[in-house]
């Protein structure tokens, strides 16, 4: 079955993320526009990083409230994997798939650079490729990546093993230093009760090739194509 | 002539000479609308009148050049079917009253210099030049402008790539923003501005108009004087989101054939788009400015004609295509109108309300645009400093430190951390190197881009200043194993009407010229900047090249980090040790007095040859050419780059019969530092090709060992490099 | 009609911007300061005659779009 | 002491956020909107008693940080 990329307005990921699906699946996705109401066929969902609709108002807030997201809520309600990554998450987060906000980051500024990724869950479709404690290297690009949630829902995500990275540094240790954005208990991304959604602010479609400098991405793809081929 | 006695007070800028032209070309006295019409045509920014002159004198052909200056932006072959469009365009004055809008809608400006071509826009490059770090505007002006580069081009989904930022206290009242985007389209779908054919729907698409920077660009033709604070109703906001619409349907209406030609409408907006159309095309248009989408209500066609509302465009359309084009602007929730249509009147008319409020004959109004040749004086010549007259310091580790913790020279990571330089999934190699390295989609082939001047050297010897910036970029795009194909300029200088002013701007235009034809590297667009003074005071004067390079195989590309310890360094290009002009020099004695490095323009390109047969053959494992701070500050960049945790320094062993310091620090031309596991093939290729190439030592675990200097750990290079500008920053 | 809407974030909540703020004007020496928060104001046009119907609809986009009410609290203010 | 600051952009300035707000609301099915403006609007606590002492401090940040005076206006509201 394919993957399906919804396009929104000011996305500007669309194309890298279905360059790393097609490469992990050999077949390119549906690229789905957000005024459509209803999806193809597909066992993936991918919502793209970029700056759909400006980010203006706050970043994701009016790509929430789009046609399309409607049915991506119900497909997502109804089991089936949904990956949003950096404006994919804030998108997630709006549409309250996701528990939390995505705030200002903590420096005030844009940030793009390679980060550390230290792997929390290695049962879930998309980190299945991974060993737990892993520590990833992947880029991130985004200047509303600070991660926020009550004590009440960190504890929940906590205790219900909703975590899915963690910014840390080289040898794996979440320090304060390696945290990039401000983001509470140095989240980068978390998973749904369920588990079938996941939303990170790095990107793993920008390092998924050698000669883009490091392919830590590439098993992502990978481990998604094995269980939506399975 | 009798129509003079009644001369208007105010001449929007234009010189009374102008205005009697003016008369004889209307045969009457111009009304409000086309007194603006001919001020902004004919201002410095849009007719080029003091620089045309000097500019016909670059080389602007070659086999590999399908488009060279004139057109939106210059359009160069590279094979396959494919092009590369590219550009650099100034947005100083803006950028000063306004830091984060001015960059902002800078970047958006040339970004739709390069799509309205049919490019997709693949990367951006920006050339910045602030004042004295300790003058109390500059950490504002950093601030702004780079949040504003940022914000446009992250927002949009274009990488920025590349760039470079000098500090001197000539730019403290009048900072430089020159921005260049790359763009790749194909060969056979290239859209040019002539609208060929009358009776053709003139359609206008984009944003709607407001009175945004009304006389943005008369305002770039004049000197600031210190109340410039008050000139602020000119500044314009970008809206990078629009732009990423206009850019996405503009392509998208382009991969059709209903357009015939294409304008984006940057400085003085609607008029000069509508009359470049009109002349190029040899055609009148007439426009009924009811049908302008406007933000803003009772504007008049004064305010209609010369608003810099950002993310317009303006096409001309075959006839019947409309109503599809209108479907491809809905959907991206654009505006789009048929605002008038061409015609064989050769005349521009412009109705509003039923009234004509304009009508102005198109030839004359671009023919008659003024042509200076003004007087200029050559700079006089710089003597040539002796590296004997420059005093070595005690310990040449710690002037190394100093130099590579100084703010000419560190880190830039503060700024290209801010911009997305990922997107788009080709950034091969990334900010910091020398080159940076843009994948061309779907291909294994590559485009590098550098953009670079030396501000001092063309202050002390335009020419040789000229030349140096051709190839230094020339250099730059080399060294990861690129062949460079063609440059676009940015000419920034003071007051033209200053003979001396006059003197660098032809000096340095004679200088690039050379450089270009000796380097085989013509010359397809530019900018000018003049009046780039505050208070009768100009600024360095900054010629800034952008130039833009292919590789067949990005795979191939080399970058200027230490790869592993044994390796061993050669120095390909003759050492002498050049220290007039240096930052060496002015490390030591506070200023930097004698004439520049000269550019042995021959050797340059042999030399530059060899590094890149190198580097095709799989010769070299890192490679970094040689400019401010000469070789040792070559050698440490080389070792901060490689990997942390993991550190690779060198041990440089060499015997010289000229001074250590000068050695290490001079700056001659023509030079790169290159690593290699295999030295006898360096050898060999070099001798081959008659390029001194002297090998000057190995790599080594951790540490920099030069002569006469204490062994410095890359560790503390790293830190001292890193920290002036985040520090610099945050002390605001 | 014209409703003039303030977004505010929920105490409790982080506001990263709000901080910024503070320790940039303590750092131009005002001294004073002791707390910053920055929320948001959004003016918005309606062609409504009647203030309540006016105020419903302005509630139901603060909730719908304009406001985040996982951390944000809004207010209304109809005028005319 | 408070002080309730309101920044506005200055009329005729573009504002791209109202816009797309403005848009958005419109595709919610929002079809009386017909003009929204977005600005900012900051709260200062201040150790200051004096309530034109506060109103100078205030406007002095303004000036200095919190408003863009090239493009945008400020209202200060002194409340206790
Ligand atoms: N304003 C900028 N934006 C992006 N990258 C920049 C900027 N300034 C400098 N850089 C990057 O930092 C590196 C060093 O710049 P520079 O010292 O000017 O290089 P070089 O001496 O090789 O010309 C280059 O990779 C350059 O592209
Ligand atoms: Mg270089």
């Amino acid at each position: 079955m394919p993957a399906a990329v919804i396009v929104f307005p000011g996305s500007n990921c669309d194309r890298d993320v279905a360059v790393a699906l097609e490469a992990a699946t050999g077949r390119p996705p549906a690229m789905v526009w957000h005024q459509e109401s209803s999806l193809p066929q597909c066992d993936l969902i991918v919502v793209p990083g970029g700056f759909s609709y400006g980010d203006y108002l706050r970043s994701g807030a009016m790509a929430a409230h789009s046609p399309i997201l409607r049915t991506v809520i119900d497909r997502a309600h109804a089991g089936t994997p949904v990956l949003g990554i950096c404006n994919g998450f804030q998108i997630l987060a709006e549409a309250r798939l996701l528990p939390g906000v995505l705030m200002r980051n903590a420096s005030l500024k844009f940030v793009c650079r390679d980060v550390d990724l230290r792997v929390e869950r290695t049962d879930t479709i998309f980190t299945s490729g991974y060993a737990t404690g892993q520590v990833l290297r992947v880029p991130i690009a985004h200047h509303d990546g600070n991660y926020f949630t009550d004590a009440e829902t960190l504890q929940r995500l906590e205790d219900g093993g909703q975590i899915a990275f963690r910014y840390c540094d080289s040898d794996g240790n979440v320090t304060a230093d390696a945290n990039p954005n401000g983001s509470i208990a140095n989240i980068a991304g978390i998973l749904n009760a369920q588990g079938n959604v996941l939303g990170m602010m790095p990107h793993p479609e920008r390092l998924a090739e050698a000669l883009l400098g490091g392919t830590d991405g590439a098993a992502m793809f990978g481990a998604l194509a094995e269980a939506i081929a399975a | 002539m009798s129509i003079t006695a009644s001369r208007p007070q105010d001449l929007m800028g234009l010189s009374a000479d102008e205005y009697d032209t003016i008369l004889e070309i209307l045969g009457r006295a111009p009304n409000v609308t086309e007194l603006g019409i001919f001020s902004v045509m004919w201002s410095e920014h849009c007719s080029y009148k003091s620089s045309k002159k000097w500019l016909k004198t670059l080389p602007t052909e070659g086999p590999q050049v399908i488009q060279g200056p004139g057109e939106n932006a210059g359009v160069v072959d590279i094979g396959d079917g494919q092009a590369v469009i590219f550009k650099i365009e100034s947005h100083n004055h803006p950028s000063f009253i306004e830091p984060y809008q001015g960059a902002a809608t800078g970047v958006g400006g040339i970004l739709r210099d390069v799509f309205t071509m049919g490019a997709r826009p693949v990367a951006n490059l920006n050339a910045l030049r602030f004042g004295s770090p300790d003058h109390p505007k500059t950490r504002h002006l950093v601030g702004g402008v780079v949040a504003g580069i940022g914000g446009y081009g992250n927002c949009i989904g274009v990488p920025t790539v590349g760039g470079e930022v000098n500090f001197d206290p000539s730019y403290n009242g009048n900072i430089l923003v020159n921005a260049m985007t790359v763009g790749i389209a194909s060969t056979d779908k290239i859209f040019y501005s002539a609208a060929a054919g009358v009776d053709l729907p003139v359609v206008y698409v984009g944003s709607k108009t407001g009175r945004d920077g009304i006389h943005g660009a008369t305002m770039a033709s004049a000197e600031f004087a210190d109340d410039s604070d008050e000139k602020r109703p000119t500044v314009q906001v970008g809206d990078p989101f629009t732009e990423k619409l206009l850019l996405e349907a503009c392509l998208e209406l382009m991969a059709t054939d209903a357009i015939v030609a294409i304008q984006d409408m940057g400085a003085a907006g609607l008029t000069s788009s509508s009359v470049e159309m009109a002349s190029k095309g040899d055609v009148g248009i007439e426009l009924d400015l009811d049908r302008v989408p406007r933000r803003e209500s009772g504007m008049t066609a004064y305010e209609i004609m010369l608003s810099e509302s950002q993310e317009r465009m303006l096409m001309v359309l075959q006839p019947g295509r409309e109503d599809e084009a209108r479907r491809i602007f809905a959907k991206w929730e654009l505006d789009f109108a048929v605002i008038g249509t061409t015609n064989a009147s050769g005349r521009l008319t412009l109705i509003e309300g039923g009234n004509e409020e304009a009508n102005i004959p198109v030839a004359p109004l671009v023919a008659a645009a003024p042509e200076y040749d003004r007087p200029w004086t050559p700079a006089p010549p710089c003597a040539v400093v002796n590296a004997d007259e420059v005093p070595a310091a005690d310990d040449l580790g710690d002037a190394l430190i100093s130099l590579v913790g100084s703010p000419e020279l560190c880190s830039r990571r503060w700024i290209w951390e801010q911009y997305d330089h990922m997107v788009m999934g080709d950034t091969v190699v990334r900010p910091g190197g020398d080159a940076a390295l843009v994948r061309v989609h779907g291909t294994g082939k590559g485009l590098a881009m550098a953009t670079d001047c030396t501000p001092r050297y063309v202050e002390a010897n335009p020419i040789e200043g000229g030349r140096q910036a051709v190839a230094e970029a020339w250099r730059n795009v080399t060294a990861v194993g690129a062949t460079p194909l063609a440059v676009t300029n940015n000419l920034n200088f003071g007051n033209p009407e200053r003979p001396e002013i006059m003197g660098q701007l032809v000096g340095a235009v004679q200088g690039i010229g050379e450089a270009c034809t000796a380097l085989d590297c013509p010359v397809v667009s530019g900018n000018v900047s003049l009046y780039n003074e505050t208070n009768g005071k100009a600024i360095l004067p900054t010629p800034v090249i952008g130039c833009v390079g292919v590789m067949s195989d990005v795979a191939k590309a080399v970058t200027l980090d230490f790869k592993a310890a044994g390796d061993t360094i050669f120095v390909i290009g003759e050492t002498l040790g050049w220290l007039g002009c240096s930052l060496y020099q002015r490390q030591i004695t506070g200023d930097t007095t004698g004439a520049p490095p000269p550019v042995d323009l021959a050797s340059e390109r042999k030399n530059g040859d060899l590094v890149r047969h190198l580097i095709a053959d799989g010769v070299l494992t890192a490679c970094h050419d040689v400019s401010d701070g000469g070789l040792a500050v070559a050698l440490a960049e080389m070792a901060m780059a490689s990997e942390i945790g993991t550190d690779i320094g060198a041990t440089i062993n060499v015997s010289t019969d000229i001074p250590t310091h000068s050695w290490l620090f001079g700056e001659d031309q023509g030079r790169y530092v290159v690593t290699t596991a295999a030295p006898e093939a360096v050898v060999d290729a070099a001798a081959t090709a008659g390029v001194a190439a002297h090998a000057i030592g190995v790599t080594t675990v951790s540490t920099l060992t030069l002569p006469g200097a204490r062994p410095i750990s890359v560790a503390e290079i790293r830190a001292t490099h890193e920290h002036w500008l985040p520090d610099y920053m945050a002390a605001g | 009609m014209k409703a003039r809407i303030h977004i505010t974030l929920k105490s409790g909540v982080l506001d990263p911007q709000g901080k910024a703020i503070q320790q940039a004007l303590t750092g131009l020496g005002f001294d004073a300061v002791e707390d910053v928060r920055q929320g948001k104001y959004i003016e918005v046009e309606l062609s409504e005659s009647d203030a309540e119907a006016a105020r419903t609809k302005v509630s139901d986009m603060c909730e719908k779009l304009l406001a985040n009410t996982v951390i944000e609290n809004y207010d209304i203010e109809i005028v005319d």
